[in-house]
């Protein structure tokens, strides 16, 4: 029995050996996203839409097999080092892909760096990577976090809005948003209300809203939170009533159990899955044939990573060896983004257009974000500035 | 028996000392100083770090089973101490002092002066009581933490680099760094074995069975319980400080209730109160963690592919959680005592 | 007569409504076997815990030695010489017979709660261990953890442990509730090898043993002292005969 | 701020508070009677929830699709009951604790593989989706009155059911005696499979009447969990009126404090440092509630009779 065991093992560890000497070098490509917890829903659209690219691709990126391995952060940022660390450290890895939030991206960002691969963010965008942090292998397919809650802060001040009530998570990100959402909006701020990541029942700041009477109300309630909000924002009949401004708050990850609660409501995003372009339709399409829910921008910002990895491979032909040539290849940023327009800054985040987004019900009686309007066009946040890369 | 009082005052049955105990240990240690060896050897070397940060988890299960295993005081706000630890490290290096030798005496006097003033509000309760207040201490530091927005708030914060001992950055190397949390580890296990088997352990071991008994023999029996609570802070401080080290970042994460949790697990999967026990048991949670989140990698390492019957082993590693539940309660289910308890259960039968 | 060395007066608690002990005085001189008996529900045990200190009492005041400890910890009555053993057996149950009465004898050695000094194997803790453990003839079960002892050995064993505390007085719980006659026969010889050493407060229902032991009996009903002096004119007060002997057939 | 700013923050906090027993209750019960933790409690609260999302679904009626939750909870808690938590009465809490863990990570994952990882809800039910305008500018929906009365209703069955009923005395029996109710010739184990079933009902119930208004998500359970054991160890291990007491203390401490102490800290400081402040100690302010009770009175503030 155990001869038996062991003989089988040494067979299989053969044949993988002469199957690895025979074939290409597959493309070793590591997807950090979160998968379990309240926000898995999140990462499961970065896995999919990612996937999405490489079968679509013929699971090659510029000829070469693409030999993905996905790593759960847990959303805990120490397990995300530990687990990241030890993918790196089982052999040569290319890029790694990922992850959705900020609080990750800063812990994973170091070990990948050092190893010298590729990291590309499909969500993530703090400040920091943007400015004096910046690193010539790190670049992102989303936009610098700061910029959607700038989107609302200026047409926020675009509309004339006098008195606007603020609120967000109490962390960090909650944080950047009210102050990117100020950045713009020079108007009164009448209350800028911070609540606990746990938080259940909004009432109490519902009822000091309806108190404070502002023009605007702008949020930022990602995930769970933002869901709690748009259904007791609904109930307690202030729909329609106070222009209702978010971030990250009614998107595609939420709308399924927002529904009609959030019809109406604005979002700002650089996509939604309107857009009308072929490349939309054709990824919308075979991502709810695949998928069975509606992509939204954290599915379309990895499918985008996907499409940017084959781009550079393919200019290289496929070599990895020479990181410069890669680099390069990268930061010219040459596919067909399902944006329409795309491309690097020097700090390695997109200059790309803005849109004013809001929610609406599709005839099949699924819910999605449409483009409102442009917001700013060929936007850079302003971080690159302090950024030292050219 | 009252219901408060009984959950800390139960275990009963817990052997004092079984003399098997420096045998295990000693295999234990040796078993873990060969990792490295093993790594050169065919096993996947990111366990090289696997192992690192199991046995810092260890550091901290050890302490917890101090005052859990040995003293009977369940603290569910333990890993506030882990926090503590990586926080001031942090807080160092980020402001350009990354000396090991200035840090983790500072640590130790955070973590004793945090354990001193919150141990003394809660250890005037017992049981149920006690759990929930340490609870809140943690969850107060776990807030404090998140509200450090000048080093990085809920984001947690990036070390720009490693501690330095004597200015020597002797943590690069990761097979050194290995070596030096095996040894601290080691000396911890030393520690806390002395401090048990000591007069004050003597007093400890007892006051959990039988705390009335310990009084009138005239004891103060809630100065004992403050120093051990003293004492297994400072080494979860010290857990903080190598975990730190090890992922280069903090985050108020490290101190969440989940966190804490994971260590009361850790300590009574491996066995209450007999030290190694808690060491065996961190190993134990952070392997099995592994093994089953990374079900399909480790299937296809060996056998080139990922299916079992045709089924992808991904999907299971993807539901890892749903397996790691059932392992669990099945555990609990069909055993005493923990792995501890498994493990002297065999050895009776040789016997 | 020398001074007492435990004196009560007038110490009284209340339960809500119900007076538990009400106004108890008594004295216990340095040698002296003082039992104290009553019926069921005689407030006998809150009494004991009165003394060593696990009540407070609301009134009155206990005296121990010259001093009022009527408002000392526990722990320091103990340090103090004040010893006592449990109606409920109370031992460290996995600990050895020798390892409890080496508790005790730490409890007063100069550093009780030294962190690294190993303690099993600590001569100044298990030579004075040992010869309690032989006063009560303990020695041949000295390994065993204390659960496994019988009824009347943990008795013993308790005893044990109260010696160690070089104790000026003893306060004995009822230590021959429910042991056996053989046993209960040993304990009495054990009591009466210590008599004239300690000063002893005994509470106890079993009578034959009261009656062979004691120097002074008091009776306590309904928390008050309805009779103290010398067992033979107890044993003969009518009063004592109808609340107490009487019922007792 | 005004007077009916702080009237409607009273009625949320209260009714936080509501919902808050409505999952303590059960907590309480089979803590306080069975001497058992069950930290499952979380997430047999989350499945309530998920189970009314699939049968309000089913059968588009709030009425039907509660009452077949329930049942389905009440199924999924005896089969538990069975299957694990009857095995572990005996055992010491430490186990009890680690075995509803594993509990805990199988279910948050297993509604994942059933129902998904995004987000789902249950629509208010037609004739509660009305509401009635308490302020200027905010309306109060009907359902959150409804939840009110749900667990006003709760909460009197039980005190009913502990206080006046047989069942109730042998409850309260026991708890603190299990032995001599055993004696009396009761089957202990019954008895404590009809409390625990009756727990997991409550359970589920409390997740059924809060899908309406909260996110129905993976999860969901763990922090009500908390919550819940705080409510039960501010009122007093085992005691329904405890729990109840204990639950409208943190509902409204907690809202009370997420309304006013900003504007209270603006008194003494600056704004951004007050807001900062504020938002760091209304977090804590529950658990800084909490630690003070538990360090005046270690049993709680109702300890229910019999244990101390």
């Amino acid at each position: 029995m155990t001869l038996k065991y062991a003989l089988s093992l040494s067979a299989g560890l053969l044949a993988l050996g002469i199957a690895g000497a025979q074939a290409q070098e597959p493309l070793k490509i590591g997807v950090v996203s979160v998968l379990t917890g309240p926000q898995a829903a999140l990462g499961q659209q970065v896995r999919d839409g990612f996937q999405l690219s490489v079968d679509q691709l013929g699971g090659k990126f510029g000829g070469r097999p693409v030999q993905i391995t996905v790593i759960d952060d847990e959303l805990k940022p120490d397990v995300a080092v530990s687990k990241v660390r030890s993918y790196i450290e089982s052999g040569k890895v290319d890029f790694v892909v990922g992850p959705v939030f900020s609080n990750i991206l800063g812990a994973i960002a170091k070990p990948v760096l050092d190893s010298g691969a590729f990291l590309i963010s499909p969500n993530a965008g703090p400040s920091t990577l943007a400015g004096k942090a910046c690193n010539q292998n790190f670049f992102v397919t989303s936009y610098q976090n700061d910029q959607v809650h700038e989107v609302l802060g200026k047409y926020a001040q675009d509309q004339g809005f006098k008195k606007a009530y603020i609120m967000a998570p109490n962390y960090q990100a909650g944080k950047d948003s009210l102050a990117g959402f100020k950045n713009y909006f020079k108007g009164e701020i009448v209350d800028e209300v911070y609540v606990p990541l746990t938080q259940l029942d909004f009432s109490a700041e519902l009822a000091k809203i309806a108190a404070a009477k502002p023009d605007v109300v702008f949020a930022f309630m990602p995930g769970g939170l933002g869901v709690n909000l748009v259904k007791q924002w609904s109930q307690a009949g202030l729909t329609g009533k106070i222009p209702f401004l978010s971030a990250f708050t009614v998107d595609e990850s939420t709308l399924p159990a927002q529904q009609d609660a959030a019809i109406g409501l604005f979002g700002g995003m650089t996509w939604a899955p309107n857009m009308d372009n072929p490349q939309t339709k054709k990824f919308v399409a075979d991502y709810e044939a695949a998928y069975k829910i509606v992509p939204g921008s954290y599915a379309q910002q990895a499918y985008d990573a996907g499409l940017l990895i084959d781009s550079a491979l393919k200019a290289t032909k496929g070599d990895t060896s020479d990181k410069d040539k890669l680099r390069a290849a990268i930061k010219k940023a040459d596919f067909t983004s399902l944006r329409g327009k795309f491309k690097f800054n020097t700090n390695g985040f997109p200059i790309q257009d803005f849109y004013l987004v809001k929610v609406a019900k599709r005839p099949d009686g699924k819910f999605q974000t449409e483009i409102a309007q442009k917001v700013f066009s060929d936007y850079a946040d302003p971080h690159a500035k302090d950024c030292g890369l050219k | 028996m009252s219901t408060a009082g009984a959950i800390a005052e139960t275990p009963a049955v817990a052997t004092p000392l079984p003399k098997r105990r420096p045998v295990i240990a000693l295999v234990l240690f040796v078993l873990l100083a060969l990792i490295p060896v093993a790594t050169a050897l065919g096993l996947p070397s990111h366990w090289l770090s696997l192992v690192t940060r199991a046995m810092i988890f260890a550091i901290a299960a050890l302490s917890l089973d101090l005052i859990l295993g040995v003293g009977g005081l369940v603290s569910f706000g333990h890993a506030a101490f882990i926090g503590i630890g990586a926080y001031v490290t942090g807080i160092m290096i980020t402001e350009g002092r990354p000396e090991a030798l200035l840090a983790l005496p500072l640590i130790l006097v955070a973590c004793a002066v945090f354990a001193a003033v919150t141990g003394a509000v809660s250890l005037r309760t017992r049981g149920v009581a006690f759990i929930m207040i340490t609870l809140a201490f943690g969850q107060m530091g776990f807030f404090l933490a998140q509200a450090l927005s000048a080093y990085g708030g809920d984001d947690g914060l990036t070390l720009a680099e490693r501690s330095t001992v004597l200015g020597f950055d002797v943590f690069a190397n990761r097979t050194r760094f290995f070596y030096i949390v095996l040894a601290a580890l080691a000396g911890c296990y030393a520690l806390v074995s002395i401090i048990v088997a000591s007069r004050f352990g003597r007093v400890l071991r007892a006051s959990r069975e039988n705390a009335t008994r310990v009084t009138v023999t005239g004891y103060d029996v809630g100065r004992v319980r403050l120093i051990a609570y003293v004492i297994s802070g400072m080494i979860a401080g010290l857990s903080g400080f190598f975990l730190a080290n090890q992922t280069e970042f903090v985050s108020p994460a490290f101190m969440s209730w989940q966190r804490s949790g994971e260590l009361i697990f850790m300590v009574v999967l491996g066995g209450t109160g007999s030290l190694h026990g808690a060491v065996i048991g961190a190993l134990a949670y952070l392997f099995t963690e592994e093994i089953l989140s990374g079900l399909g990698e480790y299937w296809r390492g060996i056998f080139g592919t990922y299916l079992l019957f045709g089924f992808d082993l991904r999907i299971a590693a993807e539901h890892w959680k749903a397996i790691f539940g059932p392992l669990i309660v099945l555990f609990v289910l069909f055993t005493r005592g923990g792995i501890v308890g498994i493990i002297s259960k065999l050895g009776r039968r040789h016997d | 007569m020398t001074e007492p060395v435990l004196v009560l007066d007038g110490v009284q608690k209340s339960f809500g409504a119900l007076k538990v002990t009400d106004g108890v005085s008594l004295a216990v001189a340095p040698g002296e076997l003082h039992a104290l008996i009553g019926p069921n529900g005689a407030g006998k045990t809150t009494l004991v815990h009165q003394i060593s200190g696990m009540l407070r009492p609301d009134t009155g005041t206990v005296r121990f030695r010259g001093h009022d400890i009527t408002t000392l910890s526990p722990e320091k009555r103990a340090r103090a010489g004040l010893a006592r053993t449990f109606q409920i057996t109370s031992t460290i149950a996995s600990l050895s017979v020798l390892e409890n009465v080496a508790l005790s004898v730490q409890a007063r050695a100069a550093h009780p709660l030294a962190l690294f000094r190993n303690a099993a194997r600590d001569e100044r803790l298990n030579g004075p261990a040992w010869a309690a453990i032989e006063a009560v003839g303990l020695a041949e079960r000295a390994h065993v953890p204390a659960g496994r002892l019988s009824h009347g050995e943990k008795r013993a064993l308790e005893i044990a442990m109260a010696l160690t505390l070089e104790p000026a007085a003893i306060l004995l719980d009822e230590p021959l509730a429910g042991v056996g006659r053989e046993e209960g026969e040993r304990l009495i010889s054990l009591l009466k090898s210590l008599k004239g050493r300690y000063a002893m407060l005994l509470v106890e229902h079993d009578m034959e043993a009261v009656f062979a032991l004691a120097d002074k009996v008091s009776v306590l009903v309904y928390g008050r002292v309805i009779a103290s002096g010398d067992p033979a004119v107890v044993r003969a007060d009518p009063a004592v005969r109808e609340a107490y002997l009487g019922e007792e057939g | 701020m005004t007077t009916s700013l702080l009237i409607v923050q009273i009625l949320n906090g209260l009714q936080l508070g509501i919902l808050l027993f409505l999952v303590a209750a059960g907590l309480t019960l089979v803590f306080g009677v069975m001497d058992f933790i069950n930290l499952a409690h979380g997430v047999q609260y989350m499945l309530g929830a998920y189970l009314a999302v699939t049968f309000v679904g089913l059968t588009g009626s709030f009425g039907l699709g509660l009452a077949l939750a329930l049942a389905a909870a009440l199924v999924i808690g005896l089969a538990l009951e069975f299957l694990v938590f009857r095995h572990l009465y005996e055992r010491d809490h430490l186990d009890q604790v680690l075995a509803t863990f594993g509990l805990i990570l199988l279910l948050n994952q297993g509604v994942k593989i059933v129902w998904g990882a995004a987000p789902l809800s249950v629509p208010v039910p037609a004739f509660l989706s009305g509401s009635v305008q308490l302020m200027d500018g905010i309306l109060y929906p009907v359902y959150r009155f409804a939840l009110i009365g749900a667990g006003l209703g709760v909460g009197g069955l039980l005190w009913f059911i502990v206080e006046k009923t047989r069942t109730g005395m042998l409850l309260r029996a026991g708890a603190s005696n299990a032995a001599m109710v055993s004696a009396l010739g009761v089957d202990i184990r019954q008895l404590f499979m009809i409390v625990f079933a009756f727990g997991t009902m409550l359970a589920g119930f409390a997740g059924a009447m809060a899908a309406p208004i909260l996110s129905v998500e993976p999860g969901m359970g763990d922090t009500v969990l908390i919550l819940a054991f705080v409510v039960i160890v501010v009122g007093g291990i085992g005691s329904i009126r405890g729990a109840f007491v204990g639950a409208l203390i943190v509902g409204l401490v907690d809202t009370l404090g997420r309304s006013f102490m900003n504007d209270l800290l603006r008194l003494f400081m600056s704004a951004p440092s007050a807001r900062a402040t504020g938002a760091a100690l209304s977090s804590m302010l529950i658990y800084l509630v909490m630690a003070i009770v538990l360090f005046v009175r270690p049993e709680g503030l109702l300890p229910s009779k019999g244990r101390t």
